[in-house]
């Protein structure tokens, strides 16, 4: 099979709610289960990074965090100059794509288990560093002109968030009680951890398919953006990846976080750091397009990208 | 006993969930001395928000208050809301006990 | 500022969750611009219904508009629901900010 | 048709969630019709009720009656509830088709 | 022990109702594991399925609906003629009784499972095909007279139900992704398929005792019918079982399917399309006597019949 | 490590409330997981109950309820008289610490569990007799001025209360299927069993957070109650313990539940039974100071007291 199993359930709620079935997942369930992926997703990283020096970490950290601001500092200047979107629109849909995507991240760890293709266990530490520079840079470029932003509630807002939290939380947890010390609670983090991820893709497939109608809204340009940006930031991913020396395996990991775009921390930190920005462009583009086509074509391409350029620098 | 009634101003506000904090924020400092929410789903002008997932969720605001504050709170949430959120205000007359908790 | 409130009519309808998607349906083709809808639980001529499982929930719908509407949609849930479904239905009186909203 | 509409009384209740019941035994017991209930999160004169655990829980309490019956359950939750529940209680003016339910 | 552990839960519940007790299971729970079970029985099914050849599903998938259809059409008469029931009513009621129930199809898997009885894998494409021919036929008795029914809006609301969407999501995904694509996912909709069900039985047992009610007002020929109702349509699932010739744990399967009377797709699907008829009737008898009767006496009884009348064709 | 690990979610979910992160466990999730909690034990319970003749389990039950009145008729003089608490804020406090938490016995059994120290696998019918009885001592020290109980309602308020419904069914169903009839059910209450516990841990966390406030209104002296108390009661708990002769697993367990404040069956019944009684006070001394007491220092502290005080009578 070209693509893992769990993207069924994608397709599956995307088909539901396009047909408009009464099939719906409780809002509940949607927030339990991403409290649970968040949690365990922290808690995996955490013992793998307690296999390792921090030292080793620290150093491709900073290097994976800085080369990832190239991406909303190329994304706003295409939104903004040549999408002509408004400057709050291009900041914001800047600062979704330079973040990342939990599931994404997950459904790409999965796809490369499943080839036995082996990454670094503490790609998850890059993931949290990823979460929230970008969308510091999103709200500079939105102020730029001016304006005021109340700084410490944005910062407030971005580190007691709930996915850094968890993720960071369940991190320490991890880290500290080590392998041994979760084993009485893999049954539920562990074993049940894809069961869950295909709970939430069905329920992503219902929540992009009734945001079909705002891609109308946003229109071609951003719909090719959505699907070029991706792509490009992988590459840098790649590269940046190569600098670092990571394994094939981790390239494609981090290809494909930089290529994913947030959903969930983004969106809220975004609604209020930039409140003129429409929620229904940047949320249309990242969940509408950005998500479905990394899903589906973008991580076996990443994987394929990552397989080319080993070694190259 | 014979309940003794005082008119109020019954104030109610739909708006994106998102706000919560916020606008929580703001009644406190507006003097206000309680709040009801509730979560809810709904459609206007911003389209179906039909709280599948956090950021299409609603919330409804009640505050009751004398007319002043009412007034001072549309004012404060037309200046500070209306522009960029969904947000439907209404008001309403009602009867209370106790006028002096609100 | 200083508020500018118009009067309008606030029309409550509690009935069968079953029925949300037939009356949202129902208030879109007669013209209404916007509504809120809750999940509650309650007691009626219908008996209990405590939300246990879907069957025995309900929904409160809020819709806010000109009073010619809420009178037009009065008639509407009359002839089409009353009859067989647990429904109730009350009017009353608003104020609100940008009229031109409902 | 023409909706005939006649004047009741809607009473509205927030309280701490765990008198759901003793507060539906004496809707009941006082000759109501019906109530519709909602479950809500507040704060008020005892504090911050977030919902965040069943202890911390309010609903909201919804009765349409005649007047008289308002004032006389507002009587019966003055001297029951006020001095130890959290409770806030209103009346309001509201429009009813088919009168003789509630 | 002479019937599944799981049905305990379903006896804690209906005390913990009949004594009044505080215990509720949240709406969103229910749910949530309705999601859970619907999608776990197709999975399990489309597995199955991807182990025959189609074309010898097809043949007695066609046989197994046509004969079913006798249920309602023997239920309407009875409770329209001699119970004196109304015509919406007795449609309505006909309609419960001639689609299926799913957690009753689960009770008798397992307990078919204990007793170490195998049955036929696609039997949940049977239960596919069961749940909704009986909704039109409900229909169609309760129009007979006239009236006009939005037929396309009818079978929308069938098809696009969770339900089926969920049955048969789950039964293409197993299909097509067999049990080595699925194998990730069974710690969850394996390993905690019967738990979850003893927890949905729990609520169950809580729903039928607030139904108690309901079941003063639907008077004793009613509940004689909830009761006699699944026995013969068990027979004639036996029957029909002979005819296509299923094992006998299949043949004790299809009974219990015929005898089952549907409490999640159907009353949804007939307070529309028939709102005259009282649901407080027909979900009293198919929730509050079959529903308990089944679990506690039926499948056993099916199981025997099975037994005694194995080739009688 | 000196304690659980499950511990380390507790205190992620305190830091998440101190630092007012907007991460929030969903209603809902609380009372499923409690409700899990709950039967799950009850069904641990039950198992090991039909294991040892009901006789060896009802003379030692007798001695353990009648000693644990101690608990509320000590708590309540000293904070009437010493505290200067009103009546029925005293004895609904004693109503609580003489009471059981059902969290706090799970984390002690886990505790015992890693350090292979076994106890009496019937302690849980201990807990489910702890339950109520001091709930109804707390009324009765309310009321002896005079005032009216409705003692019906109380009763009917705590005996169908859902601990005690889902404690018991849980013991019953366990008791009666046995470990055999329980097996298929295993891998969702007994393996999911310490996740799910993590999970209630992180959200107490995010409560006991929200309700520090409440202790500043509860003075010096009720927070040093709420330390001393549970010490006291562990003490007596190992004295009965030895009285009847269970294990230095057992006493460590039982000391723990009479050190242990109620705070989910005592809140709920209290606010009916004893209005005037101000639950700020009540749930900021067990909840905000008892609770993580205990979790933290409390039952290695007890298990120590069990060890050095092993057959001392
Ligand atoms: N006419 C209306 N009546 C009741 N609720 C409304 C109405 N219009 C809008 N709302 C609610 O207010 C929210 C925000 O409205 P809007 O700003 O118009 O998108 C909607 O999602 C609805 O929940
Ligand atoms: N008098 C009333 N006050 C408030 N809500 C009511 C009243 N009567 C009925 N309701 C609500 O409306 C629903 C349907 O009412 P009914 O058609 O009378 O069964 C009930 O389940 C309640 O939620
Ligand atoms: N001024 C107010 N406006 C709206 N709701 C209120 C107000 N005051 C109190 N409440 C609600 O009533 C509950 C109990 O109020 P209290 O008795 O003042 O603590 C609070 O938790 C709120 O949900
Ligand atoms: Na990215
Ligand atoms: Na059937
Ligand atoms: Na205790």
């Amino acid at each position: 099979m070209p693509f893992e199993p769990v993207i069924f359930f994608f397709i599956l709620g995307l088909l539901a709610g396009i047909i408009r079935s009464d099939l719906k997942i409780p809002g509940v369930l949607y927030e339990s289960i991403s409290i649970f992926l968040l949690l365990a997703i922290g808690l995996k990283g955490g013992i793998e990074l307690a296999k390792v020096p921090l030292s080793s970490v620290a150093g491709p950290g900073l290097v994976v965090v800085l080369a990832a601001a190239i991406i909303p500092l190329v994304a706003f200047p295409v939104l903004h100059r040549i999408g002509r979107l408004a400057r709050a629109d291009a900041a914001s849909i800047a600062a979704h794509y330079g973040s990342v995507s939990v599931v994404t991240f997950a459904v790409a760890a999965s796809y490369l288990l499943r080839l036995d293709e082996p990454a670094e266990g503490y790609m998850v530490v890059f993931l949290v560093l990823l979460e929230f520079p970008a969308l510091v840079l999103g709200v500079v470029l939105a102020r730029r002109s001016g304006g005021d932003t109340r700084w410490g509630h944005l910062l407030h807002e971005v580190f007691s968030g709930k996915s850094i939290v968890l993720l960071v939380g369940g991190l320490l947890i991890g880290w500290i009680a080590g392998a041994d010390g979760i084993k009485p609670l893999d049954r539920l983090f562990l074993d049940l951890f894809k069961g869950m991820l295909a709970f939430f893709l069905l329920e992503m497939g219902l929540v992009v398919a009734s945001r079909l109608g705002d891609l109308r809204r946003a229109g071609g340009f951003l719909i090719a953006f959505a699907v070029a940006m991706p792509v490009f930031a992988a590459a840098l991913g790649v590269v940046t990846a190569n600098l670092i020396d990571l394994s094939v395996g981790g390239a494609a990991m981090l290809a494909t976080l930089y290529a994913s775009a947030s959903y969930i921390a983004a969106p809220a930190a975004m609604r209020i750091a930039i409140p003129e920005a429409n929620p229904a462009l940047s949320i249309g583009a990242a969940l509408g397009v950005t998500f479905p086509f990394n899903l589906l074509i973008g991580i076996p391409l990443y994987h394929e990208m990552a397989i080319r350029f080993e070694g190259v620098l | 006993m014979g309940a003794q009634l005082s008119p109020r101003k019954l104030l109610t506000i739909i708006c994106e969930a998102s706000l919560e904090h916020a606008i929580v924020d703001d009644l406190l400092a507006l003097d206000v001395h309680g709040y009801t929410i509730s979560d809810v789903r709904g459609c206007g002008a911003h389209g179906r928000r039909d709280a599948e997932w956090p950021p299409s969720a609603n919330i409804r605001i009640e505050v009751l208050c004398a007319e002043k504050t009412a007034l001072s709170l549309l004012d404060h949430l037309q200046e500070n809301y209306y522009a960029n959120f969904g947000m439907v205000t209404f008001l309403s007359d009602v009867l209370v006990m106790r006028p002096e908790k609100f």
